[in-house]
C-alpha cells in the first residue's frame, strides 16, 4: 500500500499532518521533545506572547474537574523580545512549523507584536489569541465583541503576509458570525475553540478553587462543544477552521476533521501523555488504511447529515 | 524521560490511611536523586484525568517506593491496587535534594506524609548524622519506614511531644552547631511558614519540598508557580523545584 | 442538637429544602416514585410542557460523552390538556411542590399555557423554558434573544400571580444581562442552566450519533461552567437563583449554593442514580451539622472572594 | 425496584469476546421473567457516566446471569471484574416475552449476542418443542450456553449453515405449522429489518426484544423511543418494552 498523504492546506500554510499542538500547552517546545519528536508534527503554537513579559497570575492555577481541568495561567509569558533572542532559536532548530499565538490588550499592542515578529522567518503563521478568559484588560472583551475581532483581523492583515488565524471563544452563542467577519478581514484560518469559563469552589473554606476565581475548562469534558462550534462554522462559512477541545486520541481528532475541521490541536492531553501527538499521527494513518482513504484531506468535513 | 506502566509489586498499609506501593521499572534507579518526583497516571481512562505527583520514597533494586495518604479520588484508586496491577509512571522529574554541601548534622522535619521522601535522602546521607522530627496530628498516622532517630510531636499529644515539629526543632537545633547542620523539611504549608518565620534570623540551611497542585510536572503547563523574593517572575515548583532555600521562597 | 432548617425561599415559594427535581429527567414523577420519596423533596419541575402533545424527535436521542450526554429529546410531551386530566391528579397527590415547565414556539404559545394552566392550584409555580435548544422553532432563538426573554417574562407576569422562574441559556456571553432583563420585567427567580449545545460523530459511519445532529450536553462535565454563570449572575444581580447543571452529590449541591444559588436542580443523576435526591437531603443535613450551620440558607453565596 | 451493589460470583469467557457474569443478589429471583433486563453502572464514578443495559441470560437459586459482548468501555469493564467484587443493578426493567399464548412450538432467533436472553426464555418454556437458530459473524462466537437444538450460521460460512438466520428460518417455517408456532427473536436491527419483511404475509407470531441507546432505563429520559405503526406517538423502549410484537413496530 502506498504512504497516505496526511498534508493539509490551511490557506497558504501546508502542514506535514493536521497534528498540531495547541498554545499554552507546551511552552515553547523544548520540555516535550524530550517526549515526542516535534519535527514529525504537522506544527506547534506558542505560548501565547505579548509585548512585554507577563508573570502570570498567583497560585493556584489549576484544578481538576470531571473530565476536564480549569485553568487561569494568566497568559504568563516571556514577552517577544526574550521570545526571539532564547526561544526561537530552539524552535528553528526542531524543525517543526512554527505558529506564533500572540495575545494583547488592545488593537495596538497587537499590532505591534506582528510588526516585530514578522520578520522572524521561523515563524509560519500567526495565530491571534482573541478568547482568553484569563485576564482582565483584553481577553473575553475582544473575544466576544464582534466588531474587536474584525478589527483586528483587518489591522494584523495589513501588517503581515503570513497566514493569520483567529483563534475564536467558544463563549458566545454566534460563532459563526465571528467566523465570518474574520473571513471577511482577510483572516486565513479560525481557531475553534479556546476554552470556556467556568469556575470550582472549596465547600469548606467556601473560596474559589483557583486564585483567580473563573478559569478556562479544557479537556474531553469539553469536546462535544468544541465539536457543535466547528460544525456551526463549518455549515456557515467557507474558511478552514482548525478543531480544539479534549482531543485525547486520533478517534477524536477524526471526529474533528469529519465535522469540518481541516487541523486540530491538541492542548489539555500533552499534560497527560506527552507522547500523544506522535501516537495520533499512527492511529491516522491507520484508520486512512483501514478505510481505504489516500488523502487524509479527503476526512474534511465529511460528514453525512 | 521514562514514561510507561509499571507493574505493582507490593502496596501495603504502614498507618492510618497512609501506603507504601512498590512498582517494579525496567530502568536503571541508579541515578535517581532523593527529592525528586514520578507523576502517576492512576486509570487508563479520563477519570481522574490528571496524573497524581509522588515523591520517590525509597528504591530497592529496581524497585520505587512511593508513600502515601489517601486523601481523594486518586489515593483511593492507587490504594486498591494489587499485586500484578499496574500504573503508569512519569518521571523522574524536578530537582532533588542538595547533599553536597559541607555539613555534618542532617535534620529532617516531616509533616504528616510530608515524611514521605525521606527514607531515600537518608539513604543518600552516608556519613552524617540524621535527626528525624516527625510531626503530625495523632498518634495513628506514626510509622518508622525508613526512618532513623525519631522525635515524635502530634498536635494532640497522643504521641511524642505535645505540640509540632517546630517545637521540636527549637529543642534540636539548641543541641546542633548551626553552621554544621542543614534541614530538610516536607509538610503543609502551614508548617513551612512556621519554619520560615522560625529560621528567619538564623544561619542554618533548610531546603523545602513544596507542594502545588499539577497538571503535567514537567514544565509545560505553567500551573505550579512559586514566587521568588528577589525575583519579578514566578519559578515553577515541578522544574525549578521542588525543592527550594526555604529563605529564597514566598510561601 | 437541634433540626436543621433546610426551607428555602425563591421569591414568594418556599420549598422545604432546596432540592429540585430538574425538568426533563423525571417526566411527571411516577417513574422516579418508586426509588425515592417525592413528598420529601423541595420541589419537581415538569417535563416541558407545550400547548399541543409534541411527539419529540426520532431516534437516537440520546448518546454519552466523557462525564456527560448529549439529548435531543425535542421536547416530547402530553401537551397541557392531556398533562392536566392525567398527570396533575398523580403529582397532587405525592404532595410535592409542584413547579410547571412552559416550552413554546412564540410568546403567544407561552402566555396561552400559562392561561391554561393559572387555575391548577396543584401548580405553585412556572418554570419557562427559553432555553432548550433541540427544537427548531423557539428554543435557542428565544433563549439568546434578550428582547424576547424580556416580553416573555413582561406578558407571562401579566397573566399570573404565581412565581415565575425564566429558565436560562448558557449558550451566550452575558447570562446576567438576561437575568437583569427577567428581575425588570417582574420575574420572581431565573434557573442556570439549560444544557449547552454539543454534538458528536461516529467516525466510521460519519454520522451524527444525534439524529438531531446537535443535542445539550449535561451532567458532570458542565459543572463548571454552569457554576460559573451563576457566579456571574450572583454578583452582578438580585434575584434569587436556581443552580442547575452536573451535580451528582450533596457537595456539588453545597458548591451551587456557597456561589449563589437560592436551591438547585438535579438532571443527569436521576437516570444514573434515581435515589439521588434523598441521598443530597442527608448529605446536606450532615455537612450543615458540621460545619454548624443551623439554616441552610445562611449557605447562599457565602462565597468568600 | 431494586437497586444497589451486588458482588460477582462468577465471570467466564464463553466464546470470542462474549463472556457470562454472575450475580449474587439478594432478592427473591422467583418473579423475574425472561426479556427483562437490568441497568448495571460498571463502576462507582463519573466514567462511564451512565448505566449499561443488559437482559438477564439465566437465573440460578439467587444469581443472575448475564450474557456480554465486549464492544466499548463499559463492557470492558465489566469483563475485569473478578469474584467478590461488584456491580451496581438496578432493575428488574421492562415487559418480558410473552409466553402464555398458544403455540406449541418455540423458535428462539439469535443474531450475535442476541442470543443472551433466551437462556432464560428456554427455562421458562415448558412444555414445548424449541429451536434455537443461533447466526454470527464467524465461528468464534459459537456457543450453546444455555440452549437447547441450535442451528448455527454464519455469514463466513464457519460454521453452521452459510448465511443468515433468516435463510434458517424459512427452512424451519417450511417444517412447521405456523399457526402453532411463536418466534421470539433479538439480535442487531439490520436482523430485525429483513425478519419484519420475511414474516409480511406470514401468520406467524414474532416477539423481537429490541435494543436503543439508554439512559435511564425506566421512563424517565425519554431517551429511547420506538415508533409504532399506527401511533402518532412514540412508545419507550425500556417501558413499554424491550418486548415487542414484531408487526407492530417500525425498525
Ligand atoms: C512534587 C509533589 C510530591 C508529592 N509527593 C507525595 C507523596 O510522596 N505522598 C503523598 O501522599 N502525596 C504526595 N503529594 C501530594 C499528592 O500528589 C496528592 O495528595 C494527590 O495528588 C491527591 O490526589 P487525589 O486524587 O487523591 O486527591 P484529590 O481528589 O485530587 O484532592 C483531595 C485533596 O487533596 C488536595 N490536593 C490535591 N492535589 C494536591 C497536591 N498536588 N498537593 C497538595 N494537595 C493536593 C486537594 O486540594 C484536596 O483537598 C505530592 C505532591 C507534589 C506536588
Ligand atoms: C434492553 C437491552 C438489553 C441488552 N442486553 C444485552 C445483553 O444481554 N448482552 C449484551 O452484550 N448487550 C446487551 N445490550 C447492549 C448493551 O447494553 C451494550 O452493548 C452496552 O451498553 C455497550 O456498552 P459499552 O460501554 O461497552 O459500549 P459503548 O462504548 O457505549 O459503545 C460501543 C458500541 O456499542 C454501541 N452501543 C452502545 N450502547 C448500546 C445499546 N444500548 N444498544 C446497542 N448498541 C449499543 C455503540 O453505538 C458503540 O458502537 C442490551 C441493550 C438493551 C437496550
Ligand atoms: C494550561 C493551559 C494554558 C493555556 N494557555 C493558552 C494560551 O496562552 N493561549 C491560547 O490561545 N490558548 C491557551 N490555552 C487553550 C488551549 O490552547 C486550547 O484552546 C484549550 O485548552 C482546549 O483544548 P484542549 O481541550 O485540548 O486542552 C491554554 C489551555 C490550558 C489548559
Ligand atoms: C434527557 C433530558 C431532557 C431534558 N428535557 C428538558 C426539558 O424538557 N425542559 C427543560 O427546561 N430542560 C430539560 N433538560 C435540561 C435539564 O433540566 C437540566 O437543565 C440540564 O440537564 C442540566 O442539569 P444536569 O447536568 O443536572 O442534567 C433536559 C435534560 C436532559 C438530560
Ligand atoms: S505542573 Fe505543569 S508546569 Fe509545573
Ligand atoms: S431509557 Fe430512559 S426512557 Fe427509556
Amino acid at each position: 500500500m502506498n504512504e497516505i498523504d496526511l498534508s493539509v492546506n490551511i490557506g497558504s500554510l501546508k502542514l506535514k499532518n493536521p497534528v498540531m499542538l495547541a498554545s499554552g500547552t507546551v511552552g515553547y517546545g523544548n520540555e516535550i521533545s524530550e517526549f515526542t519528536d516535534l519535527s514529525k508534527i504537522g506544527a506547534i503554537v506558542t505560548k501565547s506572547i505579548s509585548l512585554k513579559p507577563r508573570k502570570g497570575n498567583p497560585p493556584q492555577r489549576i484544578t481538576e474537574t470531571p473530565s476536564g481541568m480549569l485553568n487561569a495561567i494568566g497568559l504568563a509569558n516571556v514577552g517577544v523580545e526574550e521570545f526571539i533572542t532564547h526561544k526561537i532559536p530552539f524552535l528553528k532548530k526542531i524543525n517543526s512549523t512554527l505558529i506564533c499565538n500572540i495575545a494583547a490588550s488592545s488593537i495596538e499592542e497587537y499590532i505591534e507584536c506582528v510588526e516585530i515578529l514578522e520578520t522572524q522567518e521561523t515563524i509560519k503563521g500567526f495565530e491571534i489569541n482573541v478568547s482568553c478568559p484569563n485576564v482582565k484588560e483584553g481577553g473575553l472583551i475582544f473575544g466576544n465583541d464582534i466588531n474587536a475581532v474584525g478589527r483586528i483581523t483587518e489591522k494584523v492583515r495589513a501588517k503581515t503576509n503570513k497566514p493569520i488565524i483567529i483563534k475564536l471563544s467558544p463563549n458566545n452563542s454566534n460563532i459563526s458570525d465571528y467566523a465570518e467577519v474574520v473571513k471577511k478581514e482577510g483572516g486565513d484560518a479560525v481557531s475553534a475553540i479556546n476554552t470556556l469559563v467556568g469556575t470550582a469552589f472549596d465547600i469548606y473554606s467556601r473560596k474559589p478553587k483557583i486564585k483567580n476565581i473563573t478559569g478556562g475548562l479544557s479537556g474531553p469534558a469539553i469536546k462535544p462543544v468544541a465539536l457543535a462550534k466547528v460544525l456551526e462554522i463549518s455549515r456557515k462559512v467557507d474558511i478552514p477552521i482548525i478543531g480544539i477541545g479534549g482531543i485525547f486520541d486520533w478517534k477524536d481528532a477524526v471526529e474533528f476533521m469529519i465535522v469540518g475541521a481541516s487541523a486540530f490541536q491538541i492542548g489539555t492531553v500533552n499534560f497527560v501523555n506527552p507522547r500523544a501527538s506522535l501516537e495520533i499521527i499512527e492511529g491516522l494513518k491507520k484508520y486512512c488504511e483501514e478505510t481505504s482513504i489516500t488523502k487524509i484531506s479527503d476526512l474534511i468535513a465529511s460528514r453525512i447529515i | 524521560m521514562f514514561i510507561d506502566d509499571c507493574v505493582v509489586a507490593s502496596n501495603t498499609k504502614i498507618a492510618e490511611n497512609t501506603f507504601l506501593i512498590g512498582l517494579e521499572v525496567p530502568f536503571s534507579t541508579e541515578k535517581l536523586l532523593p527529592g525528586q518526583f514520578f507523576n502517576i497516571k492512576v486509570s487508563n481512562n479520563s477519570f481522574p484525568l490528571l496524573r497524581r505527583p509522588f515523591s520517590i520514597s525509597d528504591v530497592i533494586e529496581n524497585r520505587i517506593y512511593f508513600m502515601y495518604k489517601v486523601v481523594g479520588e486518586g489515593t483511593s484508586i492507587i490504594s486498591k491496587k494489587v499485586k500484578g496491577e499496574t500504573l503508569n509512571l512519569l518521571g523522574p522529574l524536578g530537582n532533588s535534594f542538595n547533599i553536597d554541601d559541607s555539613f555534618s548534622t542532617a535534620i529532617i522535619i516531616g509533616g504528616g506524609i510530608g515524611i514521605a521522601p525521606f527514607p531515600f535522602l537518608i539513604k543518600k546521607l552516608v556519613n552524617k548524622n540524621i535527626q528525624v522530627l516527625f510531626g503530625m496530628r495523632s498518634k495513628s498516622e506514626a510509622h518508622n519506614y525508613g526512618l532513623v532517630n525519631i522525635n515524635y510531636s502530634s498536635d494532640d499529644g497522643s504521641i511524642g511531644l505535645h505540640g509540632n515539629v517546630i517545637d521540636l526543632l527549637d529543642v534540636e537545633l539548641k543541641n546542633s552547631d548551626e553552621t554544621k547542620t542543614k534541614i530538610f523539611a516536607c509538610g503543609p504549608n502551614a508548617m513551612f511558614r512556621a519554619l520560615q518565620k522560625y529560621l528567619t534570623n538564623k544561619n542554618v540551611l533548610c531546603e523545602a519540598s513544596m507542594e502545588s497542585a499539577m497538571a503535567c510536572g514537567f514544565g509545560i503547563c505553567q500551573g505550579c508557580p512559586i514566587e521568588f523574593k528577589n525575583n519579578p517572575s514566578y519559578n515553577l515548583i515541578c522544574k525549578d523545584g521542588p525543592v527550594f532555600n526555604i529563605k529564597d521562597i514566598v510561601i
